[in-house]
């Protein structure tokens, strides 16, 4: 009963959240609405058991990922003037009826592939008896020193050149 | 009650919003939101087909790692916009057509 | 194949982790880089010299100890393959010894100073590629490779007239190059495309010797056409009296460091060609033209001697006294007498030291003086009396001179007495005209000498420095090497002895 | 006396190692180099004549000391080839390091006089080092090719020491031409080398005498000439160029240009005579090649040629220069006549007389120094009464005069009275030889009239110079100004060659007296050198000496009575007329100069073409530069550089970018009308078409991009058959 109370709230808040996120016209209430969908994703990771995943996606998401959004955000409002020496203005809007028309017309269309996809794939499913929750972080702790050792010692090596190329990046130059 | 098709239905959700986010918006940081939808729908994917089909880890591990390239993807693309923001004083994206300026 | 050393990669890769060193520090770090390059280089002459050490000198032919071979491009039986034999030492340690001194007499480039030592490590890398390559495609590869850092080490930092002088060089060697590739060609379709298809020590002894080809309706000796593409090949760059006029241009618009490298290495390259494939690989025709390639060094000597003595560019004057010298190589390799070769080999070592000694002299006076007139257009001197202005750099010049014109005491007179009593009896009348050369030798030097360093001072000479502690630094190895293996050329002629004698049995019985 | 490395070797090695030591020391501690540069020399001239004396109370013909070591060896399988180095002393050698080092030990000291207010005083004593190991190993060596070695060095030294003054431009030219005029005959010296190596396959001195012996000579070379002929002759061409002989006699004059210490030693005492020395040597060579009249002509016109021209010199160093080729002319003209001993003695002797005249040269010409020039004056006719001035140098110059121009009982007499005996004597054997013979006669009595011309017009007289003559302070006795030169002058004494005192007491020969050097010298013809091996250096034990026998070293011997006293009376005529002609030359040269009888005027306008000739050197010199070099090798040096780089390179090489050039244009042309408009121009039209399309789609924006993807993604998807 629990499970499936956390799931419908769940699917609800994700599925609000990145519908928000498409149609919301303010891009920090679309940041804060993604912020939503990505709590929502957490707790459906719960709903499947996945103790450690729940948690990884909070602690990443909503507290690195959205907050470098919203500092991102912040950072790129610079003066009053809402246009720069070109003309152009500097927080685009949110998109305008071409584009949302353009876009509803793509997501059909990958919409109609996608279920096609699935439509084979869900006719072969057979659903079967699941075994119980148990923790699984001891578990993917030992997976990743020992069978994925190399993905995870890459994903540090990518982890470490994100960070330092950001900041390389980011800095600015004289000149 | 609660199968793989629900998950399944929420990460089409998912993936058909971003897709419409990164179409849709013209500026570089709503695109990026998209882009976070996209990842999370895959993510979920995994998770869902590891607990129903599979059911070992290796789905969640391959979570755990698009969690962490996205992290990363954030952190890098954020500062180039930073960056690109400094020289441009926009974040329009179809001010980044031209490979050098 | 046995548990190998390896040595020979890590002499052929260090400058190349050279080369990698210099490009990864920052371009303002001029100092850094000279010092990088400066210590690699001397980390290389130092392996150079560890491989002496370790040499075998009783083993004729390769040094097993030291071979290193991997599959490279199987599918051509292509291999990675480096070895070492008393022909390829002497020519590796003179690497190691002048690319080291280059650098300190480079020590005074300012223009893009990096690029400049990234190409000098690499040009290094390459011609110790060359000498230690034991596969003829790969040798061929590092030949060519070669050519790059060359055209633009004369054509960046070269005189006024570098575009024209390293194109002209690059065309010239790219010409005999492309000779060689084609017989490197045949060879392969010739011997089956086998395992040992590019192995320059399988391909050896005449194994083509009775094939023919069928070329224009008539039958031509398969050995013989091919002898003839590859001598070509190798002419270009002793170079050979028809093939030597890239010589005088390139010698004076390439900068100091690299005219030492070009005359004092890689006109070696040549010879050393002719040691290593052309005569191995086709004895029988090589005896047979035997006599063309004596005949061809003597007008090398001869006609090199004649052009030097009238040069007006001390530079061109010393370049065409290289075309002089290599004619002796030429000669003693004619010879094909244990005297003749292991003086040829001897007279490669030797005439790499002092050739490089007068080089690097005249850069010295180059970097004071900004011209290298003996005399003027005009008629007027160019210098005078720099004995008086100059006397530590003339002591120098004086030993490089000697040396250069054979002076006993000093290394060039063992090999060319060797060449002499290695050749006379096969070629007297060669012989007689050859020592005309000798003569003309010291007379164009001498004359030099006369013009530019006896009588006073002249107004423009008399604000010229003295050598400096830099350039006496990288001078004093080079004077010892002159005089020390003028006095006993033991160490050297030790180590070759076997090998050239390996080669000269096996040509003799052709 | 037992002979290991440290009783030899240091006779070389010690002025070697103060070269060495001086080369880096000679900057900063002037004054210790040049104690060095003496010091070495007299341990050096110690060591010798402790081999000297050795030798000397041994006495014999055949004892000898022989040995070797490997300098390389590049034998493989069944190709031998090896180069011994080694040391061959007998008693020409023992003799020669005697002389070499004594008279180098005295100019040495000398030049502590001379050159010391030299702003080069250190350097000249380092090249002087140097000079001195490189001759004594010359004398030292065992085969050719060393000789070759020791040779070249010297020239090098000679080179040095001839342009020692380097400001002055002749001095510069006048090096050059020693060198180069000597490396003429040094590639002729090489050839020679090669071909006795090509038939001995040694080049030892012994292994050469062996093979003569054993008729490995007497093959054909090319065109018909005898290898022994070819041979001889190359080597015979080193001495001509080293010894200054016709024709290659130009450079020594111009040799002048060295300081006087260097020309006593170099070019008077010891390289010039290494041509000699290297002639001696081999012999046996020259006889065996019948080149004998070619020497001997050669040294006949040189002892002439070089006399005459000394007649008209006005500089006293040119004076010496002349009689210094002429001198050598006979030494020459001696091996050529085959009196092997009285040659090889009138080098010595000629070493001491004519280094001691030019060191007493030497000190007239320090001690006269012009005020105006600042310079040192060497034109005699500037000098004049320096007799009272300068008494020992007077005393010394005399004696040394009386031995060169020939007068008895002093060494010159000795030696060139036999020279010219044994001349007479092939003359009448060989009417040939009567060139030869006259010639030496000739030049005996010009020695002896220009040599006491030189007497007095630079001691006798009224001075001529009055002002110089003032300046000239009176010279004292001073240990490194006369005291050498009065040693060296009292050697010129007849009786310390012609005696007969050795070790062993008076020689007895077959119960007869014999003068020691003839005695002690054998020619190599007469010795058997085929038991003979070298030893290696470890090696003490010697040969015992034998006896003399008196087939050994009497040219009389086996000859019959009648012969036998014919020769004898040969010998007593050639002296009679050898004193006749000295005392005559004497009388004449004071007739002009110092009783001022005959007016030399008078003969210089007689014989006017004459004089212009003598004062141009017989054109030599501009026959071989203006002539030879400057119109014929430079030319044609400018002609081949021309061509190299102005024909050969500019339209052979660069002409084919001109070739290219032109099928550039060919197939250019071909491109524009046929494939370009026709073929190409159609396709291009295409092209652009697509190209507008293309270009529309490269539009960089990125959300383009991404619904292409998606478009295209899914139409793959669609026609998948899942």
């Amino acid at each position: 009963m629990f499970e499936n109370t956390l799931f419908f709230l769940s699917a609800t808040l994700t599925i609000v959240g990145a519908a928000g996120v498409v149609f919301s016209k303010n891009l920090m209430h679309a940041c804060v609405l993604l912020l939503g969908s990505l709590f929502g994703i957490a707790g459906l990771y719960a709903t499947i058991g996945a103790d450690f995943l729940a948690a990884s996606q909070l602690v990443i998401y909503a507290g690195g990922v959205v907050i470098l959004m919203l500092f991102a955000v912040m950072l790129t409002g610079g003066s009053a003037d809402s246009s720069n020496k070109f003309g152009i203005e500097k927080i685009p809007g949110m998109g305008s009826t071409k584009t949302y028309v353009i876009a509803g017309f793509s997501v059909l269309v990958i919409s109609f592939t996608i279920l096609k996809l699935m439509a084979n794939f869900m006719k072969s499913y057979k659903a079967g008896e699941l075994p119980a929750f148990s923790s699984t972080v001891e578990e993917i702790g030992t997976l990743l020193v020992t069978d994925h050792v190399l993905a995870f010692e890459i994903s540090s090596i990518l982890l470490l050149g994100a960070l330092v190329g950001a900041a390389v990046i980011a800095r600015p130059r004289k000149g | 009650m609660i199968s793989l098709s629900s998950y399944l239905f929420i990460s089409f959700t998912l993936f058909i919003a971003g897709i419409a986010v990164m179409i849709a918006r013209k500026n570089i940081i709503a695109m990026m939101l998209g882009i976070e939808l996209i990842l999370n729908s895959a993510a979920l994917n995994f998770a869902a087909y590891s607990r129903f089909v599979n059911n070992n880890l290796e789905g969640h591990l391959m979570s755990l790692f698009i969690i962490v390239i996205a992290a990363a993807e954030a952190a890098v693309g954020l500062a180039i916009v930073i960056r690109f923001f400094q020289i441009k004083e926009t974040i329009h994206i179809d001010d980044a057509a031209q490979l050098q300026s | 194949m046995q548990a190998s050393s390896n040595l020979l990669n890590w002499i052929l890769w260090t400058p190349f982790i050279g080369v990698i060193g210099v490009l990864l520090l920052p371009k303002s770090k001029e100092n850094a880089i000279r010092w990088w390059s400066l210590i690699n280089t001397a980390v290389t002459f130092a392996l150079t010299l560890v491989l002496y050490s370790k040499f075998d000198t009783t083993v004729p032919g390769m040094q097993t100890a030291f071979n290193v071979k991997m599959p490279w491009i199987s599918s051509f039986n292509i291999f990675y393959s480096l070895g070492v034999d008393g022909i390829s030492l002497p020519m590796i340690i003179l690497t190691g010894l002048l690319f080291f001194l280059c650098i300190l007499s480079s020590w005074t480039v300012n223009k893009q100073v990096k690029g400049y030592f990234a190409l000098f490590l690499f040009l290094q890398s390459t011609v110790f590629g060359v000498f230690l390559a034991m596969d003829f495609f790969l040798f061929y590869v590092y030949w060519e490779v070669m050519l790059i850092p060359m055209f633009f080490l004369i054509g960046i930092w070269g005189g006024e007239n570098r575009e024209y002088a390293a194109v002209k060089f690059f065309l010239y060697t790219f010409f005999g190059s492309i000779l060689m590739l084609v017989g490197m060609v045949a060879l392969y379709y010739a011997s089956g495309k086998g395992v040992d298809s590019f192995n320059i020590l399988a391909l050896q002894g005449g194994k083509f010797s009775s094939l023919n080809l069928e070329l224009f309706g008539t039958s031509v000796s398969f050995a013989k056409l091919f002898f003839i593409f590859l001598f070509i090949g190798f002419a270009i760059k002793v170079p050979v009296f028809p093939f030597h006029t890239w010589l005088p241009h390139a010698h004076v618009q390439a900068p100091t460091a690299v005219s030492v490298i070009l005359a004092g290495v890689l006109l070696k390259m040549g010879t050393y060609g002719f040691l290593r494939i052309a005569y191995p690989i086709f004895p029988a025709a090589s005896v047979h033209f035997a006599d063309a390639i004596a005949w061809l060094g003597l007008v090398n000597v001869i006609y090199g001697a004649f052009c030097a003595m009238a040069q007006t560019d001390v530079k061109k004057l010393v370049a065409y006294s290289s075309v002089s010298h290599m004619g002796f190589v030429m000669l003693g390799l004619a010879a094909m007498t244990v005297t003749g070769m292991n003086g040829a080999v001897l007279q490669m070592f030797n005439h790499g030291t002092s050739t490089a000694m007068m080089f690097l002299l005249i850069g010295i006076l180059y970097e004071r003086s900004h011209h290298r007139w003996i005399v003027r257009p005009d008629g007027s001197k160019g210098f005078g009396g720099l004995y008086t202005q100059l006397p530590r750099f003339s002591i120098v010049f004086i030993i490089a001179m000697f040396a250069s014109m054979g002076l006993p005491g000093l290394s060039g007179f063992i090999s060319e007495a060797l060449i002499f009593l290695g050749i006379y009896e096969k070629y007297t009348t060669i012989t007689v005209l050859a020592l005309i050369g000798l003569l003309l030798g010291a007379a164009y030097l001498l004359w030099m000498f006369k013009r530019m360093f006896f009588g006073d001072v002249i107004e423009e000479c008399k604000s010229y420095t003295d050598m400096n502690a830099r350039e006496i630094a990288y001078m004093v190895p080079l004077c010892v090497a002159v005089i020390v293996f003028g006095i006993y050329p033991a160490p050297v002629l030790n180590v070759m002895r076997a090998s050239v004698g390996k080669l000269v049995s096996m040509l003799a019985t052709y | 006396m037992e002979y290991t490395i440290s009783t030899i070797a240091p006779i070389v090695l010690l002025p070697f190692f103060a070269f060495v030591i001086n080369a880096f020391i000679v900057k900063r501690f002037t004054s210790l180099a040049v104690f060095i540069s003496c010091a070495s020399i007299i341990g050096s001239f110690f060591y010798a004549a402790r081999v000297f004396f050795d030798f000397l109370n041994v006495f014999s013909a055949d004892y000898y000391i022989h040995k070797t070591f490997t300098w390389f060896d590049l034998s493989y399988g069944s190709f031998p080839f090896k180069l011994d180095m080694g040391i061959y002393i007998d008693n020409m050698t023992a003799t020669m390091l005697f002389m070499v080092t004594g008279v180098a030990s005295l100019i040495h000291i000398f030049s502590t006089y001379y050159m010391h207010d030299d702003k080069r005083y250190g350097r000249f004593f380092v090249y002087l080092s140097l000079f001195t190991s490189a001759m004594l190993a010359l004398v030292l060596s065992e085969n050719l090719i060393s000789v070759f070695i020791f040779w070249e060095l010297m020239g090098f030294c000679s080179y040095s020491l001839i342009g020692f003054y380097y400001e002055k431009e002749g001095a510069g030219n006048a090096s050059i031409k020693a060198f180069m005029t000597t490396r003429v005959g040094d590639v002729f010296f090489l050839l020679g080398i090669l071909a006795i190596w090509s038939v001995v396959g040694s080049v030892s001195f012994v292994d050469i005498y062996q093979a003569i012996g054993m008729g490995k000579f007497n093959g054909l070379y090319a065109l018909g000439i005898p290898l022994a002929t070819f041979a001889g002759f190359s080597i015979f061409m080193g001495t001509i160029g080293k010894s200054a002989q016709f024709p290659l006699q130009v450079w020594l004059p111009d040799a002048m240009w060295g300081p006087t210490p260097c020309s006593a030693l170099i070019h008077a005492a010891t390289m010039v005579a290494a041509g000699v020395y290297l002639s001696l040597r081999c012999y046996p060579l020259m006889e065996a090649g019948h080149l004998t009249m070619f020497i001997a002509y050669i040294g006949g016109i040189t002892a002439f040629g070089a006399a005459t021209i000394a007649l008209v010199q006005t500089d006293i160093k040119a004076v010496l220069a002349y009689s210094t080729i002429s001198q050598l002319g006979y030494m020459v003209l001696g091996v050529g006549v085959g009196s092997y001993n009285a040659a090889f003695m009138h080098l010595i002797t000629h070493a001491v007389f004519k280094a001691c005249l030019f060191l007493s040269a030497g000190s007239v010409i320090h001690s006269l120094h012009d005020h105006h020039t600042h310079a040192h004056v060497q034109e005699m006719p500037r000098m004049g009464g320096l007799r009272t001035k300068m008494p020992y140098t007077f005393l010394a110059m005399l004696l040394c005069t009386f031995a060169i121009a020939g007068i008895p009982f002093f060494s010159g007499f000795v030696s060139k009275d036999r020279i010219l005996g044994d001349a007479l004597l092939m003359a009448l054997d060989n009417k040939a030889y009567w060139g030869p013979a006259v010639l030496g006669f000739g030049g005996a009595l010009l020695t002896a009239f220009y040599m006491f011309r030189m007497m007095f017009l630079t001691f006798f007289g009224e001075p001529r110079d009055k002002e110089l003559y003032d300046h000239t302070k009176k010279e004292g006795l001073s240990w490194n100004r006369n005291v050498p030169l009065l040693i060296l002058s009292v050697f010129t004494l007849g009786v310390f060659f012609s005696g007969s005192l050795t070790g062993q007491g008076f020689i007895k020969v077959s119960s007869e007296k014999y003068e020691w050097f003839k005695t002690l010298i054998v020619n190599p013809t007469k010795t058997d050198f085929s038991g003979r091996q070298a030893q290696p250096l470890s090696f003490t034990a010697n040969p015992s000496g034998e006896t003399f026998s008196k087939s050994k070293y009497d040219s009389t011997y086996g000859l019959s009575e009648e012969k036998a006293h014919h020769i004898h009376h040969v010998h007593h005529i050639g002296a009679l007329v050898s004193i006749i002609i000295a005392f005559s030359g004497v009388f004449i040269s004071a007739m002009m100069y110092f009783w001022r009888s005959w007016n030399p005027g008078f003969w210089v306008s007689l014989f006017s073409r004459w004089y212009r000739a003598l004062q141009n050197k017989y054109y030599f010199d501009d026959f071989y530069i203006k002539g030879l070099i400057q119109k014929g090798l430079l030319p044609l040096n400018r002609l081949l550089a021309f061509i190299d780089m102005g024909l050969y390179d500019r339209y052979a090489i660069d002409g084919w970018e001109k070739v290219n050039r032109a099928l550039f244009t060919i197939s250019k042309w071909f491109d524009n009308i046929i494939v370009d408009t026709v073929a190409v121009d159609g396709t291009g039209a295409s092209v652009r078409f697509f190209n507008v399309i293309l270009r529309t789609i490269q539009s960089g924006k990125i959300q383009f991009y991404f619904i292409m993807i998606i478009l295209v993604l899914t139409g793959y998807i669609w026609t998948l058959k899942i």
